[in-house]
């Protein structure tokens, strides 16, 4: 690959650049065998400025930014044109010093504070730790800067919360307390590992506030993530990774907007949105018809197959889901969207009729579905298929895929055992899978192979409604594009209807016809997405599409 | 790296505490106060009561209780508690003269009402061996005045003296067994001896304290007054090993039970030991005549002759544990026949012929005898841990490898101490030779272990289960007759009969060994049972 | 759930794994041993030479005498099959019993599972040689009371294991799949819930096996095993310890064994399970 | 906290603050029921577990008492049967036995003539120094080990787990064999004769402690090196956190979770140890007692011995489940 270098960044060395990297290169030797993870990045960071690295799992983007803090992990060879902290050179440092450069020069703040806090010890306790490492006044002094600290990065009632256990903190909290735990000595840079990654879309909004005020004061942001929208936001200067090295470098809005490299140019158009409904968003290869996707426009609200009336839902005196109601159309897809803890999910099981209502009706295909006995369920049941977002736990590790989805063909379709063989290779033809997949292992498989599986396995009983739980949240963008792409592909060809739940409103918004909008277990809003997206009636609505990072 | 040096650090740290840890203790070991004014004993077996019908009872019961008379090295009753003792002309009326002045250590007299009652309190069960003894032959105890007590037997019993100074005879204070509960009087007998039971940790040890108001020391002592040393820990070790390793590193002043193998070694490096072979029945195994196979006579015989016990026995018991081939009493005992002794030979040849004879011709697979579709077996259980020790189980293997030669099949069946005490394999139709000993000061025992069980009066310590009323008329007119030459002369015949008959053979000499450091010196073993006796013991320099 | 922590703890690469490759050849030795003793042993297991007595390791006999003279090797090659049947025995007893109760446990009606779940809790809560003690002095000191009492007593370990991995099982993503496929219960038992329950005891019996071989030995150590000339392992350790001053080896070589034993059935426990876990 | 802090929170958050303590007391109440459940089937285990063994137990309490081995007649044996109700019918024994135990009394020994409580309570305290010492000595040797060779790279790991391994798998009578004969009887540092004192107890803790923690360590090492991949470790380092201070602030609580689970089903282990131990150290103690008890079919001592260690068993896994309440708060709120 060849790396497209813009000519509004140089890699030479600035004066005053806070952070500067030139031809990082990173190894790993594990049992005689050498990868290589990082190769030639490089890259100034001035002060007060925000440099990006966008890259896929597996990029070398978080093995860039631990060897920056001189923690590449075991095994790691490092080598090096120039890494300098202002005038520091960093290439030889003691493991002793650079103990003292870490937390006070350098702020570090990772993915889901959950796990990046200690669970065990009280968050003011990891805040007051930072300054205590680097012997800052006295035990009563941290305490108090503690709470201020807190309080600056807009924690409400920073006293108690001090007191109080990552657990025991909502999501935007905990990654609040980690960025007061890194800004505590104020370093010059905040390097920032997927800070918003498994957050909210709200509470996304509010820590990409907090890193705007850090760089405001001044503070050098390197902020590495997968999501362009996010980086969109805040990023200065861009660079792209891929497979261990830069393939774009430049100013954010020039990468974003006008990619050179044909791998930024597929990650940007792999990004769903308003903007990208009816297109492919991955690009074909050569193996299937190259077809435009029209929008399915036969959807026919009139022919309901799954029919949800005034459902609701109690768990231990909580309510989950109050009185939920949609119905789903032949060939429609239906998106409910809404942050954790919204009753999404909950609703989707109870439409499977895998969890039933307290309250309320459900029916399929005309056809009582709750409140019936599951014995009389069961006939009706390959008429529904589910995706769930974690395709490996929903097939038994002990079988193969061809196996998995043999046991997936209902018993009554009447095939004999070639017949069975023939359908399994279709299932596999219909989700772009090789045909050897079929004696593999899910476990062996990739989690873009595993979920085309899965979808396959839903396929098997050719179902009228197919229910997607998330099921593209944990794949990386441009496999989540291929996923989207076989799914209106799937829909088009076997007018299937979809009901689509997703946190992700890009995803949503290029997904769905209508779009549900859940919070606290009920639905605020319905609609036309593209009208729920241009014009959001309920504030909650509204709210949630103002954080939404701007388009790409 | 600096992690390299925190690794170092870390492993210095720890291992300072390990050393410190370890420094300390052997420190605290090699400062365990040496006081010259405890004797720590190292004894084997730990009793449920500190008085009662076992041998390891009255071991321990032998420091704190005195008996009526004590058995001196020439096998004499000599005065202890009782200062004289005569016989009526019919054999049927022993009379006793007390010491004067003696006291229980609970205050009360020993005189001639308590001892009259220490009687009754033994023929009614209050020692089961005490009872045994006595069963048959004792009538009633009768205070004539308060320093004599007549006895009167049911028929004559000429050695009814010397059996009294068995442990198991030991004077109790009448007013403790009559006012304390059983349990204190299991866990600390109130007697007139030399020591006073001053606690006892289970599990672990006795302690007793000198008795500073003794008096009535017995005759074969060699001091009067109150014993030299202030007190005996008495410990339990149940391991051999242990228990010389105790005595090795000065843990230990004195040990019971060395082991055989030990003994050679204890002996050069300077320990002064002592042993004592126990009269009465000595090791042996007797044959159920019963049932088949050891009904018959000759396969009995054959069964003997089949084993070189004596080669067994020189091989396990280094020269230390003797051997003895008379199934009916030890060497030790008076009337001891040589004859009975010596009566099979290890003879494989004849023993073959016997079995032939006994028509068991025919051979299974695994070379065992067969007859009529009957394998020639043996079932042999063992006090496994109580009865018999390692040694013994050692011997038995031995035995039953050399019996396979002749074609005998033994199943040896270690009894676990529950089933051993609840009886399991103790009837006629549970076993086929069992092994055991019983311990008594003269062939007297010999009325106890083949007396005729009767339907009104069983006797199931005749664990061959022979009813022969001629042995028995034999044993009871030994018992009575009063000539030690004529009664030694009956109780030789006695044992040559249970010899020609077959019923049982000897393996081995009951042993009682003691340890002794050559720091303490005075150390005896009693002659009724060889139990160690600390009364003269202290410490030298 | 401890078996399962041995297994991480034990973890590592694959490739050639001299530890598993030297267990594999520990058990097939004393498999060997069980089977043909013959073949292997120098001397008969009983034949006594009592002018040999106590004698040191040395070329005649590798692993020195007894106190009757009969040659240590010979009695551990013998011993094996005692000790092994021993310990399959009381593996499969605890197994069969573990599947049994952990599926009603976990599978049971209302009543059903409570009652055999308590029963488990409480049959755990007791120290496990306590109750072999119990079991032993009911039934009396033999080698089927070894099994008996061992198999029972290490059981209500397996049964919470076996009822964890069934109701984990039961509860698994791709149960609830087949639900939603509209697959029976009886189906989803069948296929999917037992099988995956009961797989990774095939590792767990390994590993019981190992367990049982020495707990097997301590009741024979505290004499209440099987009877003597029998060369059981933990009875030669028993026996030996009369002779620990003059004859170490007599203790020494009968622990070792039955430790290499137990090491070694661990060890192809945890990599069979670690391969369960991988998938292969 | 402070006094207002602490009210602030009362007032501003009431209703959680009530449920919460409605939850505790609802687990602690299940807890408790739980645990007479256990006791009462151990008790009532225990019983039938004694009332089926062989032979006549008042044959076996005569013969205990007379140290001869053999069948006795009825006459002999009727004041026993009489005192301890041996011809009663089993329920009427089982239900005095319940009754008696419910007012705290265990009955009175066959052998020794003496309430059950008094012989056990005399041997408790040595078995429980025992066992305590031998778990302490395990957390000790545990967690040095596993902190000097977890997650320092592949060749100490496979040296750290491969010891781990090993000491896990020796038994108790070889390990105390061979710790008595090499420092008791060889070198002479500790007393052969176990007894009281601090030397008395190293090499009997000792034999308790080394598979223990190889035991635990195999646990222990799994979770350390899964905390110290961490991304909260890694925080910590990004703060500017040494090593030696990760492992002991931060790794070392979270890794001890399993060893702390360990510990309380350790202790029914080490009984089962001490059993063995007290053996081979001539030390008194439960242990000891037990063995002889049931060797005698001494009824009420066995099961006075099963409850107690039940009772033990209980009690030390509610301190358990405390221990790891305090060490692991999300227990505490969730």
């Amino acid at each position: 690959m060849t790396i497209v270098e813009r000519q509004s960044t140089t890699v030479e060395r600035r004066a005053g650049a806070a952070l500067t990297v030139r031809g990082l290169r990173v190894d790993f030797t594990r049992d005689g065998s050498t990868r290589d993870v990082v190769r030639g990045v490089s890259f100034a960071l001035e002060p007060g400025r925000c440099v990006a690295i966008v890259g896929e799992s597996g990029s070398g983007k978080s093995v860039t930014a631990r060897t920056l803090a001189g923690l590449a992990g075991s095994g790691a060879v490092i080598e090096a044109d120039e890494i300098s902290l202002g005038a520091r050179d960093l290439t030889s440092v003691a493991e002793h010093d650079w103990r003292r450069i870490r937390g006070k020069q350098l702020g570090f703040i990772q993915q889901d504070a959950l796990v990046s806090l200690d669970p065990l010890r009280p968050v003011g306790r990891e805040i007051e730790e930072a300054l205590r490492l680097h012997g800052w006044r006295s035990r009563s002094d941290r305490r108090r800067k503690a709470i201020d600290l807190l309080r600056a990065v807009g924690v409400p009632d920073p006293e108690r919360r001090a007191l109080q256990r990552p657990h025991e903190l909502s999501g935007g909290l905990r990654q609040r307390a980690l960025i007061a735990s890194a800004i505590a000595l104020d370093p010059e840079i905040l390097i920032a590992d997927e800070p918003t990654t498994a957050l909210d879309v709200t509470v996304q909004a509010q820590v990409l506030a907090q890193l705007e005020t850090a760089k405001a004061r001044g503070t050098s942001i390197l902020l590495i993530s997968h999501d362009l929208s996010v980086v969109a936001q805040i990023a200065d200067e861009i660079l792209v990774m891929s497979g261990g090295e830069i393939v774009e470098q430049g100013a954010a809005n020039d990468v974003l907007t006008a990619p050179q490299h044909p791998y930024t140019r597929r990650l940007v158009d792999a990004v769903p949105g308003g903007h990208t409904r009816g297109e492919r968003l991955a690009p074909q290869d050569l193996t299937t018809p190259n077809l435009h996707l029209p929008r399915a426009a036969s959807a026919e609200r009139d022919d309901a197959v799954l029919e949800v009336r005034g459902v609701s839902k109690r768990f231990a005196g909580v309510t989950a889901v109050d009185q939920v109601s949609f119905t789903l159309g032949r060939g429609e897809t239906l998106g409910i969207v809404g942050e954790s803890g919204s009753g999404k999910s909950t609703t989707a099981r109870i439409a499977l009729a895998l969890e039933s209502a307290d309250e309320g009706e459900v029916r399929l295909l005309g056809t009582p579905w709750s409140g019936v006995p599951e014995r009389q369920r069961r006939s009706l049941r390959p008429r529904i298929g589910v995706v769930y977002q974690d395709p490996l736990s929903s097939f038994d590790p002990r079988w193969t895929v061809g196996r998995i989805l043999s046991d997936a063909i209902p018993a009554d379709a009447g095939l004999t055992r070639v017949e069975r063989t023939r359908r399994v290779a279709d299932l596999l033809a219909q989700v772009s899978l090789p045909a050897e997949t079929r004696g593999r292992l899910p476990l062996r498989l990739s989690g873009g192979q595993r979920q085309r599986v899965a979808i396959a396995r839903a396929l098997a009983t050719s179902p009228d409604v197919i229910v997607l739980d998330e099921a593209v949240s944990a794949l990386d963008v441009s496999v989540q594009a291929q996923i989207l792409d076989l799914l209106i592909d799937l829909q088009r060809e076997y007018g299937l209807s979809y009901l689509f739940i997703s946190h992700d409103l890009g995803v949503i918004h290029h997904m769905s016809d209508r779009v549900l909008v859940m919070t606290g277990g009920r639905v605020v809003e319905e609609g036309d997405a593209d009208r729920i997206f241009r014009a959001p009636e309920h504030p909650y609505t509204r709210a949630l599409i103002r954080s939404l990072p701007k388009p790409v | 790296m600096t992690s390299s040096r925190i690794r170092r650090t870390i492993a210095v740290a720890s291992s300072a505490v390990m050393l410190s840890l370890l420094a300390a203790c052997s420190q605290s070991a090699a400062a365990a106060p040496e006081d010259d004014d405890t004797i720590v004993y190292a004894h084997q077996q730990e009793p449920q009561c500190l008085y009662g019908g076992w041998i390891e009872q009255a071991y321990i019961s032998y420091q704190f209780l005195d008996s009526l008379f004590s058995l001196d090295d020439a096998g004499e009753a000599v005065p202890w508690l009782g200062k004289s003792w005569s016989r009526s002309d019919d054999g049927l009326t022993y009379t006793i003269q007390l010491k004067p002045g003696v006291v229980f250590t609970d205050g009360t007299p020993v005189d001639a009402e308590a001892v009259a009652y220490n009687f009754d309190y033994w023929a009614a069960g209050g020692n089961s061996t005490a009872q045994v003894w006595l069963g048959g032959y004792y009538e009633s105890a009768e205070v004539v005045d308060d320093l004599t007590v007549e006895i009167h037997l049911l028929r004559p019993y000429a050695r009814f003296i010397e059996n009294l100074t068995q442990s198991y005879f030991g004077i109790q204070s009448q007013h403790a067994l009559e006012t304390r509960t059983d349990e204190e009087n299991c866990r600390a007998p109130i007697g007139s001896g030399a020591f006073v039971v001053d606690e006892w940790n289970r599990g672990e040890n006795v302690l007793l304290t000198r008795n500073e108001n003794y008096t009535s020391a017995p005759a074969n002592a060699r001091h009067s007054g109150p014993a030299y040393v202030e007190q005996i820990d008495w410990r339990f070790i149940a391991e051999g090993v242990t228990r010389v390793s105790a005595l090795r590193s000065g843990e230990a002043d004195a040990i019971y039970d060395i082991p055989a193998v030990e003994w050679a070694d204890i002996v050069d490096e300077g320990y002064s030991v002592q042993k004592f072979v126990t009269p009465g029945r000595p090791q042996q195994i007797s044959f159920n005549t019963t049932r088949a196979p050891f009904d018959d006579e000759l396969v009995r015989q054959a069964f003997i002759l089949s084993l070189d016990r004596e080669s067994i026995v020189d091989a396990v018991g280094y020269g230390v544990i003797p051997y003895d081939g008379n199934g009916a009493v030890s060497r030790a005992t008076p009337g001891y026949s040589e004859k009975a002794a010596e009566r099979y030979p290890f003879d494989a040849e004849r023993a073959n012929e016997l079995l032939d004879e006994a028509g068991w011709t025919g051979r299974d697979a695994d070379g065992y005898r067969v007859k009529d579709d009957e394998t020639l077996e043996a079932v042999f259980p063992y006090d496994a841990g109580t009865i018999i020790n390692a040694d013994g189980a050692s011997i038995f293997q031995a035995v039953q490898e050399q019996a396979r030669a002749t074609g005998f099949k033994v199943d040896l069946i270690p009894v676990a101490p529950s089933e051993t005490w609840a009886g399991t394999y103790s009837g006629p139709d549970s076993y086929d030779i069992k092994a055991g000993y019983w311990t008594s000061v003269n062939a007297g025992i010999l009325y106890v272990t083949w007396r005729q069980s009767t339907d009104d009066d069983p006797n199931y310590a005749n664990s061959a289960f022979y009813d022969d009323p001629e042995l028995e008329k034999i044993i009871v007119e030994a018992n009575s007759t009063s000539n030690v030459a004529e009664q030694n002369a009956l109780y030789g015949r006695a044992q040559e009969l249970i010899a020609d008959r077959a019923t049982s053979f000897g393996l081995y000499d009951r042993l009682s060994t003691l340890g002794v450091s050559s720091r303490l010196a005075g150390v005896w073993q009693e002659h009724a049972q060889g139990g160690p006796t600390f009364y003269d013991a202290h410490f030298v320099d | 759930m401890t078996v399962i922590d041995v297994a991480r703890a034990t973890r590592s690469r694959a490739r050639l794994d001299p530890a598993l490759l030297a267990s594999l050849a520990a058990v097939a030795f004393f498999l060997v041993a069980a089977v043909v003793p013959g073949f292997l042993s120098p001397h008969a297991p009983t034949a006594l030479a009592l002018d040999e007595a106590l004698e040191p390791p040395s070329f005649a006999h590798w692993f020195g005498t007894d106190q009757i003279g009969r040659d240590l090797l010979s009695r551990v090659i013998h011993g094996a099959r005692e000790s092994l049947l021993i310990g399959f025995g009381a593996a499969g007893i605890a197994i069969v019993a573990a599947i049994v109760l952990g599926t009603l446990a976990a599978l049971g009606g209302r009543v059903v599972s409570a009652v055999v779940s308590r029963a488990i809790e409480v049959v755990f809560a007791f120290p496990i040689l306590l109750l072999a003690l119990l079991l032993v002095s009911i039934l009396g000191a033999s080698a089927w009371t070894q099994v008996i009492a061992v198999g029972v007593s290490t059981a209500p370990g397996y049964a919470r294991m076996v009822r964890g991995q069934i109701l984990s099982a039961k509860n698994a993503g791709y149960v609830e799949a087949a639900r939603a496929l509209g697959h029976s219960p009886r189906r989803i038992l069948t296929n999917h819930v037992l099988p995956n329950a009961i797989r990774p005891l095939v590792a767990v019996f390994t590993m019981a096996l190992g367990q049982s071989i020495v707990w097997a030995s301590g009741l024979s150590f505290l004499g209440l095993g099987v009877a003597p000339p029998s060369s059981e392992w933990g009875a030669l350790l028993d026996a030996g310890r009369a002779f620990i001053m003059q004859a170490p080896w007599l203790t020494f070589i009968p622990g070792l064994i039955i430790v290499v034993f137990a090491l070694a059935a661990t060890t192809i426990g945890s990599r069979i399970q670690q391969n369960l876990e991988k998938g292969e | 906290m402070t006094l207002t802090s602490s009210t602030e929170t009362l007032t501003t958050e009431p209703k959680p603050g009530a449920e919460r303590g409605g939850r505790r007391a609802r687990r602690f109440l299940s807890r408790i029921s739980g645990a007479i459940v256990v006791l009462w089937g151990a008790a009532t285990a225990a019983f039938l577990a004694q009332a089926a063994l062989p032979g006549d137990r008042a044959t076996a309490i005569f013969n205990i008492r007379a140290g001869q081995a053999q069948e006795r007649t009825p006459a002999e044996l009727a004041p026993i049967v009489d005192a301890f109700g041996l011809d009663d019918p089993l329920l009427l024994q089982y239900l005095h036995y319940i009754g008696a135990l419910l007012r705290g009394d265990l009955g009175t020994s066959y052998q020794q003539f003496r309430p059950v409580w008094d012989l056990i309570g005399e041997q408790l305290g040595s078995t429980l120094i025992l066992t305590v010492t031998g778990i302490a000595l395990a957390w000790l040797v545990m967690v040095s080990w596993v902190t000097l060779t977890a997650g320092r790279g592949a060749r100490l790991k496979n040296i750290g787990s491969a010891v781990d391994t090993v000491t896990a798998s020796l038994p108790p009578y070889w390990l105390g064999i061979l710790l008595l004969l090499v420092f008791a009887l060889w070198l002479g540092w500790f007393p052969v004769m176990g007894g009281g004192g601090l030397a008395g107890i190293v090499l009997p803790a000792l034999t308790l402690a080394i598979p223990l923690a190889g035991f635990m360590g195999q646990a222990v090492r799994a979770e350390y090196e899964r905390t110290l991949d961490q991304p909260f470790v890694l925080s910590a380092r990004m703060r500017g956190m040494g090593d030696l201070g990760i492992r002991i602030r931060h790794v070392l609580r979270h890794a001890s979770l399993p060893a702390v689970t360990l510990t309380g089903w350790a202790l029914g282990a080490t009984i089962s140890g001490a059993v063995i131990v007290e053996q081979i150290y001539s030390r008194p103690g439960i242990g000891k007692t037990l063995v002889s008890a049931v060797g005698a079919q001494d009824l009420p001592v066995v099961t006075g011995v099963v409850v107690l260690v039940a009772a033990l068993y209980v009690v030390a896994n509610v301190l358990v489940d405390v221990a790891y309440t305090l060490i692991d708060s999300r227990l505490r709120t969730s």
